[in-house]
C-alpha cells in the first residue's frame, strides 16, 4: 500500500516535471504579456516534428534532433507572436487568445499535411531504469527532472541577475513605465516569447524522447497540460508553474491508480475548476503585490 | 435536392445553434470555450428521451434544451466570479469534464432484444426516431431551419427590447451597467442559461440527425469553432454568427477547394479578422451604418419621423 | 535669455474622437525651470506623455536642441536626454529600490558609470540607501517619489519632465521635493514641471505656461503677473 | 436626503477618506471641491456602493445604504456621472439612453413611442438632438459629458452625483454645462457636483464642501467657504513653505 502510494507520487513528480517545463514557458508569456498563448503546445509540436523529420529522413543524431526541435518550436513561436500578439493592439487579451487558437488549427493542419501518418518515431534519450528498493524510476524521467530543475535555476539567474531579466520584469509589471526608462518593450516581448518557445522546445524534446513517438495531438496535450499546471500554480508565477506541474502530475498519478485511468483527466479538470472557483490566484496567490500596486496608484 | 447539399445545409443549421449560443455570451462580454458541453447535454438528453423513454421528438427537443439550460444554470454560479481569461479557462475545464463524464457514462436498457443507450466511450447508438417516423433528410433539414428561424426570431425580439440592451450594456461596461441599476448576477446567469438552452436545442437536432453520438466529437475544437463563427461574422447582429458558419462549413469545408488545407485557411482568416476587424465583419458600427443606409434609402420621410428613427422636429423645445 | 532646449510646436494628441491637445506650442529654455499650469483635464499629462513618446501626436513637432523627436519611440527620446518622472510615480513595485535605479539607466551602456550613479543617488537620498534591497512597493509615497526622481536621473537627462511630483504627499515632503527640484536645477538640469501646487511652482519657476482645454492660453514670467490671478485662473477657472 | 456619517475608506493601507461626514437635504445643490487626490471621486464611489465604506454609515432617504451594491443604490434613486465619461461606444446616443432607461426602470420592457419621444426630448434640450442616431464613439468630450448628464435624468433619480461635469471644457462649453445643470436643479433635483471651476460652482451651489487629504476641511455656504483663507490655502497648495 505504502509502496504503491510512494511509487505513484514518484511517478507523478517525474511526469509532473515535464508539465512544469511546459507551464514555465506558458507562464513566462502570460507574465510579460498578460495574455494566453494557446498555440504554445502546437508550436512545440511543430518543433518535435522538425526533429522527427531529421531522425526519420536523415537518421540524424540526438543533438541534431534536439536542435531541430528547439529551432522549430522557436520559429513557430515567433510566427505566433507576430500574428497573434504583436499585430493585435495592447489590452485585447481575449482577441489574442482566440487568434492563437486560430493559428493552432493552422499549425496542426500544416503538420498533418506534411506528416500524414498518425504517429512517428522519435529517438529515445536515456533508455535505462533505476530500481532503488521496491521502487522503479525511468532514466528519461530522471533526465527530465534534472532538466526542469536546471532550467528553473537558469531562468531565475536570467531574470534576477541580468539586464535582460530586469527589462523583462519591468515590462511585465508596467509596459509604459518600462518604455519611458528606455527599454525597447517590443524587443523584450519578442525575446520573451522566443525564450518561452525555446523552453517549450526543450520540454517537447524531452517528452517526445520519453514517449519515443509523436502525434499531431501532442499540441493539444501540451497546451492543456501547460495551461492547467500554470493555472494551478498561479498565472504568471514561475515557482507557481513548477509547483503546479508537480501537483498536476501527482493528482493524475494517484487518481489514475486509485480511481481508474478514465478518471485521470477528469480529476485534473475538476481540480482545475475548483482552483478557478476558490483560489483563482493559484497555489501562490500574490496578495502582497496587489497591495503594493494599489498603494503605488493612490486613487 | 442533392443529398450532399442537404447534409451540408443541415450541418450549417445545427452548428448555427452552437454559434448563436457562443454569440449570446460574447455580447455580454464573456468568451466561453465550453458551449459544446451544452450541445452534448442536449444531444444526450433528447436522445435518451426518444430512444429509451419512448418520448416524441418535440418533447425530447424541449427536454434536451431544458437539461442543457439547467446545466448552464449550475455552471453560471461558480463562474460568476471569473472574469475574462479565467472565465474562458473555467468554461473549458467544465466542458472537458462534461465530455469525460460522457466517456464513462453508461445507461442502457434493452429494447427489442437490443441494448440501447449511452455506453461510455463506445458512444450512444440507435437514436432512430427520425427513421422510424420516416422523415426524409430533406424534411429534417426544413425542420432544423424552422427551429433555427424560431430561435433567431426570439433573439431578434430580445435584442430589440430590454434584455438585449442590458446584455450589451453589461458586455461593454459592467461598472456603468451596475451604477445604472443592472443586477449583474441576474442578467449574467440568465445569459448563460439562454445560451446553454440554445446550444441544447442544436444538440438535440444533431442527435436525431446522426442517430449516433460519440463523446469525443464534443471536444474543445467544436467549442472554439463556434466561438470563432461569431468573431468572423460579427457581433453586431445575430446574423453575424450565421455568416461565420456559412463561411466555414459552406465555403471552406463543403466546396472542397481547400480540402486538406481548410484549417490553414480558416485559422488564417480568423487571425486576420481579429487584427483588422476584432468584432467581426458585421460589427456594431457596420450594423449601424447598414441600418442608417437602409433607412435613408427605403423609408419615406413621413415614416422616418415616426416610429423607427429620427425624432420629429420640435421647434419649440 | 539662454538657449531653447525643448521646443514644442502645434502639437495635437487625441484619444479616439477626443482631442486632448489641440495644437500646443511652448518651449523650455536651457538651464531653467519651466512650469505648466492648468486645470484638470486641460491636457497637462497628455503633453508630458507626448513629449516622452508614450503617446504619438497627430501633428506638430517636438525638438530637443533642434533635433526632431516627435513620434519617436520612448527609448530614443530617453537616449536623446529627456527623462520623465510620471504622474503617480509608477515605480516598479516588485523590484528592489536598487533595481529600479538600474532600470532607470537602461538607455546607457557604461556599467561602471551606472554603478557610480547609483551610489550618487544613494548619497543624495539616504533614505533610498537604507531601503536599497527593499521592494519599491513597500516604500512610502514620499520615498517612492524620490525613487521616481532618481530613476529618471539615472538616464542622465538634459531635460527632466516632472508630472505632479507633489501629488498626494504631505506638506513636509512636498517641501523636500521642491528643494530637490531647485538643487537639480542649480546643478544644471533643465526642468519642465507640471504642478498643481501652483504657489510653490511659481516660486521656483523661471517661466510658466497656462493651458486650458488643450491649448496654451497664457504665458509669462512669474514676476510679471499677479500670482493670485494666474492661480485663480489656472485652478479655479475664473477669468484673468 | 443623503447622510454620510464618519465614513472612512482606504486602499492598500493608504487612507483615501477619513471620518468624512456630509449631509445633503432634498433640493440642495452642493459643490464638492478639493485638490487632486483629495478623495472626491472616492466619496462618490463610497456613496454609490462601487467601493463601500470600511467604517461609517451612508444613509439615503432614511435607509442605510452603506454596503449596498451600486445597482441597489441606483434602484433607490441614486445616479451619477464619471470623471472620465463612460458612454457605450458601440451604441448610438439614443441606445445609450434607452439602455439606461431599461437598467433603471425594471417595468419598461421595450421602448414605446412615448419613451422614445421623451428620450429624444431630453437629448434635444441638451443640444444633442442632431446626434441621436450617431454612435457614441463619435461624440466629442463635451458631448459625451452632456450625454452622461442626460443619462442621469432618464430614470427619474432623487439624487444626482456629477463628477467634474465640465472637465476639459472651454469657458463657453462650461457655461453651457452650468446652464444645463442649473435647469436640472431648478426642477427640484438634489445634486452633488464635483468641480474645479469655482465660477461654475459658485453660480450653481448654495453650499460647498471642501475635501483635503481625505478629510472635510470646510462645509458651509458658498460665500463663507470661498472667503475662508484656509480653504484657498489648501486648495491652491499655499501651505507656506520656503
Amino acid at each position: 500500500m505504502i509502496v504503491d502510494f510512494v511509487q505513484n507520487t514518484l511517478d507523478g513528480i517525474f511526469v509532473g516535471s515535464s508539465y512544469s517545463l511546459l507551464a514555465i514557458g506558458f507562464t513566462l508569456i502570460f507574465g510579460v504579456m498578460r495574455r494566453l498563448n494557446l498555440s504554445y503546445g502546437p508550436s512545440i509540436m511543430l518543433g518535435t516534428f522538425a526533429g522527427t523529420l531529421l531522425f526519420v529522413e536523415f537518421e540524424a543524431g540526438l543533438l541534431a534532433v534536439a536542435a531541430a526541435t528547439l529551432a522549430g518550436a522557436v520559429l513557430a513561436g515567433v510566427y505566433v507572436e507576430r500574428v497573434c500578439f504583436w499585430a493585435i493592439r495592447r489590452g485585447a487579451a481575449l482577441a489574442s487568445m482566440v487568434s492563437s487558437f486560430a493559428i493552432w488549427m493552422q499549425l496542426e493542419e500544416i503538420v498533418t499535411v506534411v506528416f500524414p501518418d498518425r504517429t512517428y518515431p522519435f529517438p529515445p534519450l536515456a533508455d535505462f531504469a533505476l530500481e532503488p528498493g521496491p521502487f522503479f524510476v525511468r532514466g528519461d524521467h530522471l533526465v527530465m527532472f534534472a532538466c526542469a530543475a536546471a532550467i528553473t535555476v537558469l531562468l531565475h539567474l536570467l531574470l534576477y541577475r541580468t539586464r535582460f531579466g530586469l527589462a523583462l520584469r519591468a515590462v511585465s509589471r508596467n509596459p509604459a513605465a518600462a518604455a519611458f526608462v528606455g527599454i525597447n518593450t517590443g524587443l523584450v516581448l519578442f525575446s520573451a516569447f522566443a525564450l518561452a518557445s525555446a523552453i517549450g522546445g526543450v520540454a517537447g524534446y524531452l517528452i517526445a524522447a520519453a514517449d519515443q513517438q509523436i502525434t499531431p495531438f501532442f499540441g493539444l496535450w501540451a497546451t492543456f497540460k501547460g495551461l492547467i499546471a500554470m493555472t494551478l500554480g498561479g498565472m504568471g508565477s514561475i515557482p507557481g508553474a513548477i509547483a503546479g506541474g508537480l501537483l498536476l502530475g501527482i493528482i493524475e498519478a494517484h487518481s489514475g491508480w486509485y480511481l481508474g485511468t478514465e478518471y485521470r483527466d477528469l480529476s485534473a479538470y475538476a481540480v482545475l475548476f475548483a482552483f478557478l472557483v476558490f483560489r483563482p490566484g493559484g497555489l501562490f496567490a500574490q496578495r502582497q503585490t496587489l497591495r503594493s500596486q494599489l498603494a503605488a496608484r493612490r486613487v | 435536392m442533392d443529398e450532399y447539399l442537404v447534409q451540408v445545409l443541415s450541418n450549417i443549421g445545427m452548428i448555427s445553434f452552437l454559434a448563436l449560443s457562443a454569440y449570446i455570451l460574447l455580447i455580454t462580454g464573456e468568451i466561453s470555450f465550453g458551449q459544446q458541453a451544452f450541445f452534448a447535454i442536449g444531444a444526450y438528453a433528447s436522445g435518451i428521451a426518444t430512444a429509451m423513454w419512448g418520448w416524441g421528438f418535440w418533447p425530447g427537443l424541449v427536454w434536451g434544451a431544458a437539461a442543457a439550460g439547467a446545466a448552464a444554470f449550475l455552471l453560471a454560479w461558480p463562474t460568476l466570479r471569473m472574469r475574462g481569461l479565467f472565465f474562458a479557462i473555467g468554461t473549458l475545464a467544465f466542458a472537458e469534464m462534461v465530455r469525460l463524464i460522457f466517456e464513462i457514462f453508461r445507461y442502457q436498457v434493452e429494447i427489442d432484444g437490443e441494448l440501447v443507450g449511452p455506453n461510455g466511450s463506445e458512444g450512444f447508438r440507435g437514436i432512430r426516431y427520425i427513421f422510424e417516423q420516416d422523415i426524409s433528410a430533406f424534411h429534417y433539414m426544413l425542420l432544423i431551419y424552422a427551429v433555427l428561424a424560431g430561435v433567431l426570431a426570439l433573439l431578434f425580439v430580445i435584442e430589440r427590447t430590454r434584455l438585449g440592451a442590458i446584455w450589451r450594456m453589461l458586455g461593454e461596461d459592467e461598472l456603468l451597467a451596475e451604477t445604472e441599476g443592472v443586477n449583474r448576477t441576474y442578467y449574467k446567469v440568465l445569459a448563460t442559461v439562454v445560451a446553454g438552452a440554445v446550444a441544447g436545442i442544436g444538440g438535440a437536432l444533431y442527435a436525431h440527425m446522426n442517430t449516433y453520438l460519440e463523446p469525443k466529437i464534443f471536444n474543445v475544437m467544436l467549442g472554439v469553432h463556434s466561438l470563432a463563427y461569431g468573431l468572423i461574422g460579427g457581433l453586431g447582429t445575430a446574423f453575424g454568427p450565421l455568416i461565420g458558419v456559412g463561411i466555414d462549413i459552406g465555403l471552406l469545408e463543403s466546396a472542397r477547394i481547400f480540402s486538406g488545407y481548410r484549417m490553414i485557411v480558416f485559422g488564417g482568416l480568423v487571425a486576420l479578422l481579429l487584427i483588422f476587424r476584432p468584432r467581426g465583419l458585421l460589427d456594431e458600427a457596420a450594423v449601424h451604418a447598414l441600418v442608417a443606409w437602409w433607412r435613408n434609402t427605403f423609408s419615406s420621410p413621413a415614416k422616418r419621423s415616426g416610429g423607427s428613427g429620427r425624432p420629429p422636429e420640435r421647434p419649440g423645445a | 535669455m539662454s538657449e531653447t532646449l525643448l521646443k514644442v510646436s502645434d502639437v495635437a494628441t487625441a484619444y479616439g474622437a477626443i482631442e486632448a491637445l489641440k495644437g500646443v506650442s511652448l518651449s523650455a529654455a536651457d538651464g531653467e525651470i519651466t512650469c505648466l499650469l492648468g486645470p484638470n483635464g486641460a491636457g497637462k499629462t497628455t503633453l508630458m506623455m507626448t513629449i516622452a513618446g508614450i503617446l504619438k501626436p497627430r501633428r506638430g513637432s517636438i525638438t530637443l536642441r533642434g533635433e526632431e523627436v516627435a513620434g519617436r519611440a520612448p527609448r530614443h527620446i530617453v537616449e536623446r536626454g529627456i527623462a520623465l518622472v510620471p504622474e503617480n510615480r509608477l515605480v516598479f513595485p516588485d523590484m528592489t529600490v536598487e533595481e529600479n535605479l538600474r532600470a532607470g539607466a537602461f538607455s546607457r551602456d557604461d556599467a561602471a558609470e551606472i554603478g557610480r550613479d547609483v551610489e550618487a543617488m544613494f548619497t543624495r537620498f539616504p533614505r533610498l540607501r537604507e531601503r536599497s534591497a527593499q521592494n519599491a512597493g513597500t516604500l512610502s509615497g514620499g520615498e517612492q517619489q524620490m525613487l521616481a526622481i532618481s530613476r529618471a536621473l539615472m538616464a542622465r537627462p538634459k531635460l527632466l519632465l516632472m508630472d505632479e511630483p507633489s501629488l498626494g504627499l504631505a506638506p513636509l515632503i512636498v517641501e523636500d521635493i521642491f528643494r530637490i527640484i531647485r538643487e537639480l536645477n542649480a546643478e544644471g538640469t533643465t526642468i519642465f514641471l507640471v504642478e498643481q501646487n501652483a504657489h510653490m511652482a511659481l516660486r521656483i519657476a523661471n517661466h510658466f505656461y497656462l493651458i486650458e482645454q488643450g491649448r496654451v492660453v497664457f504665458d509669462g514670467t512669474p514676476g510679471e503677473v499677479e500670482e493670485e490671478e494666474i492661480i485663480k485662473r489656472a485652478y479655479l477657472g475664473t477669468e484673468v | 436626503m443623503l447622510e454620510v456619517e464618519r465614513v472612512s475608506r482606504s486602499f492598500g493601507g493608504v487612507a483615501a477618506l477619513t471620518d468624512v461626514s456630509l449631509e445633503v437635504g432634498a433640493g440642495e445643490v452642493v459643490g464638492l471641491i478639493g485638490p487632486n487626490g483629495s478623495g472626491k471621486s472616492t466619496l462618490l464611489n463610497v456613496i454609490t456602493g462601487i467601493s463601500p465604506a470600511e467604517r461609517g454609515v451612508v444613509r439615503f432617504d432614511g435607509r442605510d445604504v452603506t454596503s449596498l451594491r451600486p445597482d441597489r443604490t441606483a434602484a433607490l434613486g441614486l445616479t451619477r456621472t464619471f470623471q472620465t465619461p463612460r458612454v457605450l461606444h458601440r451604441m448610438t446616443v439614443l441606445e445609450n439612453l434607452s439602455a439606461a432607461l431599461f437598467a433603471g426602470s425594471p417595468k419598461v420592457r421595450r421602448l414605446r413611442k412615448a419613451d422614445r419621444e421623451r428620450l429624444n426630448g431630453l437629448l434635444e434640450e441638451c443640444g444633442l438632438g442632431r446626434r441621436v442616431d450617431e454612435l457614441a464613439s463619435k461624440l466629442t468630450l463635451p458631448e459625451q459629458r452632456r450625454l452622461e448628464l442626460v443619462r442621469t435624468l432618464v430614470s427619474d433619480p432623487k439624487l444626482i452625483l456629477l463628477d467634474e461635469p465640465a472637465g476639459g471644457m472651454t469657458p463657453a462649453e462650461t457655461e453651457g454645462m452650468a446652464r444645463l445643470i442649473a435647469e436640472v436643479a431648478a426642477r427640484g433635483r438634489t445634486c452633488i457636483v464635483i468641480e474645479h471651476k469655482i465660477d461654475m460652482i459658485s453660480s450653481l451651489c448654495e453650499r460647498i464642501c471642501v475635501l483635503d487629504f481625505g478629510r472635510v476641511i470646510a462645509d458651509g455656504t458658498t460665500r463663507e467657504v470661498l472667503e475662508d483663507e484656509a480653504v484657498l490655502d489648501a486648495y491652491l497648495g499655499r501651505r507656506d513653505i520656503a
